[in-house]
């Protein structure tokens, strides 16, 4: 079902979306953060913890001056490889036991400090390569089924449960999984350690997590015929850690988004706008799918009349990605079927969104989120609005579903609520597999007039953030009725300008192949 | 050996279990309370009462969420199954011209005043049931379908008549314990022809289990989904064993 | 969404529905069964039971000699009415007392018996009408919710819980109540008699039974400011007197189908014909809307490939109705989802199939029955299939919606099953109240591509119908794959030719307004 | 008097109830009969598995009916409502103007590490929930929003600190019985500080029922649904009340 929507306005609003992201750019480039310079040194090969389980990249990145960090880690770290002979791994537990300082290492020239460290980055970039290609393979092996992609999330806060959910889940059907981060996780200024058993209504994000998830659901995806998808959460203080750790771990798909951190967890804009920025070279380079957190918007405010902001969201999203980097096949732009289930003819509404939001972002993996605000104790009717949702989806071709389960009012999913919410799925989508193709909106109707009203109104959100300017824009409450300082919020502190001489090997890199790296499908 | 299981939520052995009831009450929030209290004395713990609504004057529905701290013992759970020669029709056919060396003739009825022929249907015609064909397609079968609201007494008498080595009788509403009282009659009436002993006996329909049936005096019970192959196979091996111990 | 199909096929089909009917019309018009004239005597006023719970016009028309009964039961009886100046309740009690014979009546002149009668048959009239009158009175100052209206069923066998089970469903929602019947009421050549409270898998139909659940129902409308409508089943051996109870007691709907008892009930199809025609004038006249059974079709045999069978019973069914006298407002003809719910795109045919219907009889209150066949114990499948039924029944326009029990292979409906079904249907009509509105079906695409070829098979099984003759083609397995012989199935010996002087003066009454009537909407 | 009340299928007292959940099994027809003999020894009677299907390796879930021969006796359930009041905004601004004669200082967060504060904007942001206003229009209430995982120790020193009359306190998150540990270190704190006597302490969220409230030492819980105006109405007769009784 094509719609009829004004392609000019479009076109404006994609410019808008250019002229709003440029000035961040420009900040973008002039400044580094610790997540980036952590990110860096994982990279290279730092992982382990020290006292008091602090992270050796941590150590590391703490130990440095402010004028020390203006360059970038890597060049000092260069330096003591050189001068030391370790390997990375061993020199960051060199630091983080205090035998070492990097400070102690200014000898080496700088051409030597970047040779030292050539084949650590090289070692690095092929091995992220390595598995992206592995994932090609066994995507051509064990073929996917269509899209819409079923998406479910385990939750136990124990990752040897998650396991058991998530192999359960995928036998279930499932193509995509999730793991939920346990609260708060986002807040941190570090990435926890080891396999972990104690979350709180989710999961710790950790690498050895990624590598015990990865590998039961590759033992499952042979196992069934089918490669079943790994996805976590980037966004937060230590975005592009994860991102590392996702590239290095070969997840899938990561929650990213540009604006998410600042608007609903109060981290500074500065140091999400630098650290979205590298992690999505990252992503683009790994071959791994962002998930934009769109669907935030819906949970606190009027679906109805949110339509707009999300829109809006999308359209920078977009651009920030592109600058990245990334090619639109990894840009799973978000959206919500977050209507109030009582409205009469809520169901138009969201087709008409859901469609827009398809017909703007063809090549985009579209992630469509499941009702949960409306959705209460009563199991019965929740199911139905899920069903609602899953037919929208299908309809419109969403690429990345996200299951809605019956009970989301009621407790962090059960194996069994997972297993029926990927048979409604399944079922409604299986019985009007084709539907969307064989209708078409009525010209000037109630659909069509609402996706051309909603990216109208969108377009004017975007002009007067463009005139406002994207931070002020945000300080004013443009988004999501929230107001955020441009130096307020967690982790500012951790944002500084680059001296002229700043290098961080891996932007270089990835920034050469940025654009021109396309993934396979 | 025992492995005593319990419900499972999102953790081994947490019991969880989902209820629905109406409770002839208006709502209010002390209807929720009694609707949680009752739970409780149904033996649950952690009772969660996630939704309570009036439906109409004087009812209220409710959903719960609650552990139970009952177990049940797998191991111990007896449940033998009627389903375990998989074979196909071809086998069987040629499994019966070996063991039986003649067609094995089978009546099939929905009796009672039961006239949901369809699940007997299934079974015995031609087409057969997801893709399995029926026991009439069947090359070492003689299949007779007497059809619905089959008196017992017409039952006993057609078997008798027609020398039939196997009744089927298909029993879909359960109203009230019809299907068992019907089941009931058609065994006393086999016993008390003194028929009993030499036909194999079998019921059938969407609540029947082979645990009820061989309770209530049958060779074997199939309930829902069952498919003609299953019942075939078990008719002709248990035919061969009458056989086998001369009947 | 409006399909573009073939007209002329469409007028094609009247044409040969009325081809097919017009030879039975005629078999009609020459006979008379015992049903009809024991409604004569219930329309007359004669009621209660004697000896053996045998109801009164049973007794009565059982001691008529075959001769006398070729005559028709009203002219003697007006002899004895004339003769003995009882009232006919009184007489009726005579006779069924053995204390009189009709037989022994044998001296008033014709017009005298005719005169002694007619103010009774003008009584009857008048009452009927008057019940007509109040139910639009009722209706317009308690107007219903637009359609679809909800129907539920209520099935305890004891008519005082079905009340209750009736009062809470209308206040859950519902708009109209079905009393289900008692298993094999349908082949009883009597009916019931008082109130009962012993039915097997439903409630016997009884007049009384009829009475109580309308006053309750009256009340609850009042209470609630909408007239909640009540319905029973008449096809089956008393056809005709249900119709006659259902006038009396103000029912507003009727099963009843020219074919239903013939094909899925063994009932002798003569029997059947003349029936159905007494009654559906009588119903026409009561401004009592029909509900045809092609759903059953649907119930042994795969719906897909019935499809073209349930709509030439529609037209047969049409043709039959206006055969007597009942405008298209009050011919309810009968559909049901019950396409496998696993198959793909069965949505699609489901949407196909109901459109054309609504088509092809815009002005008929379609009743569109719910998934049955494939409902299983897990409830909560179950549930989104009624879903997607609730949705094409909305999309499409359907008049009289039966609500899908999400326990439909379970057990009769529970109460709080009922307001489940309710607020399923509420919720997704609702969300969705204007969808079928706002969309075109895709040229030459699938769903039109079904609706054309469901009609183009319709109209060739038509063809073979009007070759064969009906009653030969009935005897041919046409239809539901059951063949049935002229002169077998129940009822048979109920049939007789009517002779030269035959006379009811209810039906030329009847008659006489049928095509003039138009009952108020 | 007593009034017991069982479960409503579509009979009194026939005890209907409907169960579902999962057994770490794989699924069988022995599964299914595990299934009804659990229910069983639940207490249950008439035991009906109507459907029992495998959703995973190791995994199966089930549907049940079956009665229960528990009752309740509804006339013995305390639940004091805490919704009796029904007053308007303008009628419970007049109310406090006359009984109280001055502003109530009202403050409301989301304690522990509870981020949900959709349901306590709902309550106090101008906007109010389902169209009735929230406190903050009220004239006669001051509120404070402190917002999401506010600790209870920041709580309190601000009751104090502002010399506030009520605290209002919201859990959205149960898992692992969270909601209760965080109420109940806050009226602990509250006591230990003195304060408890002097403020009207009100706990709420979507799993809140007033009878939990008053078990954990709160004046009140609101649940699901609740609407601004039900708690400025408890909140005004309960200031009106302890100013009377002189607090
Ligand atoms: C189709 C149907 C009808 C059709 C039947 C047509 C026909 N010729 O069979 C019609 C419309 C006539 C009908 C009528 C009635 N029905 Co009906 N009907 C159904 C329905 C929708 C489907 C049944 C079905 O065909 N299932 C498909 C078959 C393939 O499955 P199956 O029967 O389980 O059979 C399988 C297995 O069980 C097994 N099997 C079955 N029998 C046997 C026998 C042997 C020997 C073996 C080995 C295996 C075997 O093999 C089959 C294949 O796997 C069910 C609801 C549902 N979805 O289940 C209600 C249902 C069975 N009907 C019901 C009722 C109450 C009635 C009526 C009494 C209603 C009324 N008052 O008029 C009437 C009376 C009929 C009567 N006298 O028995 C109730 C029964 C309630 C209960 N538990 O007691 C049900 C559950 C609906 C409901 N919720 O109210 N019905
Ligand atoms: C919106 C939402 C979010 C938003 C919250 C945004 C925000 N600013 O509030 C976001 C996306 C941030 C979020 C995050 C999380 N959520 Co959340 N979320 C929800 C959701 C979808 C809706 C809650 C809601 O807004 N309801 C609407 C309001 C109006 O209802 P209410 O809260 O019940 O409030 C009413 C009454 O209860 C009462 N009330 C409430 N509080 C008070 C207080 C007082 C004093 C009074 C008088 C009355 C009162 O009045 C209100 C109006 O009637 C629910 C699922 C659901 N549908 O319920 C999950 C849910 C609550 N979330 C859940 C979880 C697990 C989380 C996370 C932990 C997930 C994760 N690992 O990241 C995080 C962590 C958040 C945290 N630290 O607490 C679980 C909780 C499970 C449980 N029972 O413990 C739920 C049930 C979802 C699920 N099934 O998993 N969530
Ligand atoms: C884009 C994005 N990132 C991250 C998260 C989760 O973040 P947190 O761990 O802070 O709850 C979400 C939650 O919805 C999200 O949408
Ligand atoms: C038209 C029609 N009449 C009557 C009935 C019920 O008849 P019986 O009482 O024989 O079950 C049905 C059942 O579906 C029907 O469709």
């Amino acid at each position: 079902m094509e719609l009829r929507i004004d392609r000019t306005l479009v076109e404006r609003c994609r410019a808008l979306a250019a002229a709003i992201t440029a000035p961040v750019s420009d900040f973008i480039a002039a400044h580094s953060t610790v997540a980036v310079e952590r990110s860096a040194l994982r990279l290279l090969g730092v992982d382990g913890v020290g006292t008091n389980e602090v992270p050796v990249p941590n150590l590391i990145i703490d130990s440095l001056t402010p004028e020390h960090r203006a360059h970038g880690v890597a060049l000092s770290f260069g330096r003591a490889l050189a001068e030391t002979g370790l390997d990375p791994l061993a020199l960051g537990e060199a630091i983080a036991a205090g035998t070492l300082t990097l400070s102690q290492f200014a000898q080496t020239p700088d051409e030597a400090a970047r040779g030292a460290l050539r084949p650590f980055v090289e070692a690095a970039l092929a091995r992220v390569r390595a598995h992206r290609a592995e994932r090609e393979q066994r995507l051509a092996e064990l073929p996917q089924l269509p899209p819409p992609l079923l998406y479910v999330i385990v939750a136990s806060g124990n990752i040897y449960e998650d396991r058991t959910a998530a192999v359960a889940a995928a036998e279930a059907g499932a193509q995509i999984i999730a793991v939920i981060r346990s609260t708060g996780q986002s807040l941190l200024d570090f990435v926890p350690y080891g396999p972990t058993t104690e979350g709180f209504g989710g999961t710790y994000a950790t690498q050895e997590n990624f590598r015990i998830m990865r590998s039961a659901l590759d033992e499952v995806s042979e196992r069934l015929g089918r490669y079943v998808m790994l996805t976590n959460y980037a966004s937060g203080l230590c975005m592009p850690e994860i991102a590392t750790m996702a590239a290095i771990e070969r997840l899938d798909m990561l929650l990213n988004d540009s604006m998410y951190g600042i608007l609903f967890r109060d981290i500074n804009m500065k140091r999400t706008f630098v650290d979205q920025h590298f992690s999505r070279m990252l992503n683009a380079y790994s071959g791994i799918i962002i998930n934009t957190g769109e669907d935030n918007y819906l949970t606190t405010a009027d679906a109805v009349e949110q339509a707009p902001a999300v829109l809006a969201s999308q359209f920078i999203n977009e651009e920030f990605a592109h600058s990245a980097g990334m090619p639109d096949r990894q840009i799973g732009l978000g959206d919500a079927y977050e209507i109030n289930p009582d409205l009469e003819d809520g169901f138009l509404y969201q087709v008409a969104q859901a469609q827009l939001a398809r017909q703007i972002f063809p090549n985009a993996p579209l992630k469509y989120m499941p009702p949960t605000k409306h959705m209460t104790g009563d199991i019965f009717k929740g199911h139905l609005i899920d069903a609602m949702f899953n037919l929208t989806s299908v309809m419109t071709h969403q690429t990345i579903h996200l299951c809605g389960m019956l009970t989301e009012a009621i407790h962090t999913p059960f194996l069994a609520d997972r297993a029926l919410a990927l048979e409604n799925a399944r079922y409604v989508m299986n019985t009007a597999r084709h539907f969307g193709d064989e209708i078409v909106a009525k010209p000037n109707g109630v659909i069509e007039r609402r996706a051309q009203a909603v990216l109208a109104d969108c377009s004017a959100l975007l002009e007067r953030v463009a005139d406002l300017g994207l931070m002020h824009a945000i300080e004013a409450a443009v988004f999501a009725d929230v107001s955020r300082a441009p130096d307020g919020g967690r982790g500012f502190d951790g944002v500084f300008a680059r001296a002229d001489d700043y290098w961080n090997p891996f932007e270089s890199a990835l920034r050469q192949q940025g654009d021109a790296y396309v993934p396979a499908r | 050996m025992s492995r005593p299981v319990k419900p499972y939520g999102d953790t081994m052995n947490d019991g969880k279990v989902q209820l629905s009831f109406a409770l002839p009450l208006d709502w209010s929030e002390a209807a929720d309370e009694a609707a949680r209290q009752l739970v409780a004395k149904m033996g649950f713990t952690d009772v969660q009462v996630v939704e309570g609504r009036p439906i109409a004057r004087g009812f209220s529905t409710f959903v719960v969420y609650a552990s139970t701290p009952q177990t049940i013992d797998v191991d111990a759970v007896k449940a033998p199954s009627v389903k375990t020669h998989a074979m196909s029709m071809e086998e069987i056919d040629a499994y019966v011209r070996e063991h039986l060396g003649r067609k094995i003739r089978i009546a099939g009825a929905c009796i009672g005043t039961d006239a949901h022929t369809v699940g007997i249907d299934a079974i015995l015609n031609m087409k057969g049931f997801k893709g399995n064909y029926g026991l009439e397609r069947y090359q070492m079968f003689e299949t007779f379908n007497l059809g619905s609201q089959v008196a017992a007494e017409d039952f006993v008498r057609f078997a008798k008549e027609h020398a039939v080595d196997a009744l089927l009788a298909s029993q879909v509403v359960t109203q009230k314990g019809s299907d068992i009282k019907n089941f009931t009659a058609l065994v006393e009436l086999l016993e008390a022809e003194g028929l009993r002993d030499r036909v194999v006996l079998i019921c059938g329909g969407p609540r029947v289990t082979n645990l009820m049936a061989s309770e209530l005096g049958y060779d074997a019970g199939f309930g829902r989904g069952t498919v003609p192959s299953e019942v075939a196979a078990f008719v002709a091996t248990s035919l061969a064993g009458m056989n086998a111990r001369g009947r």
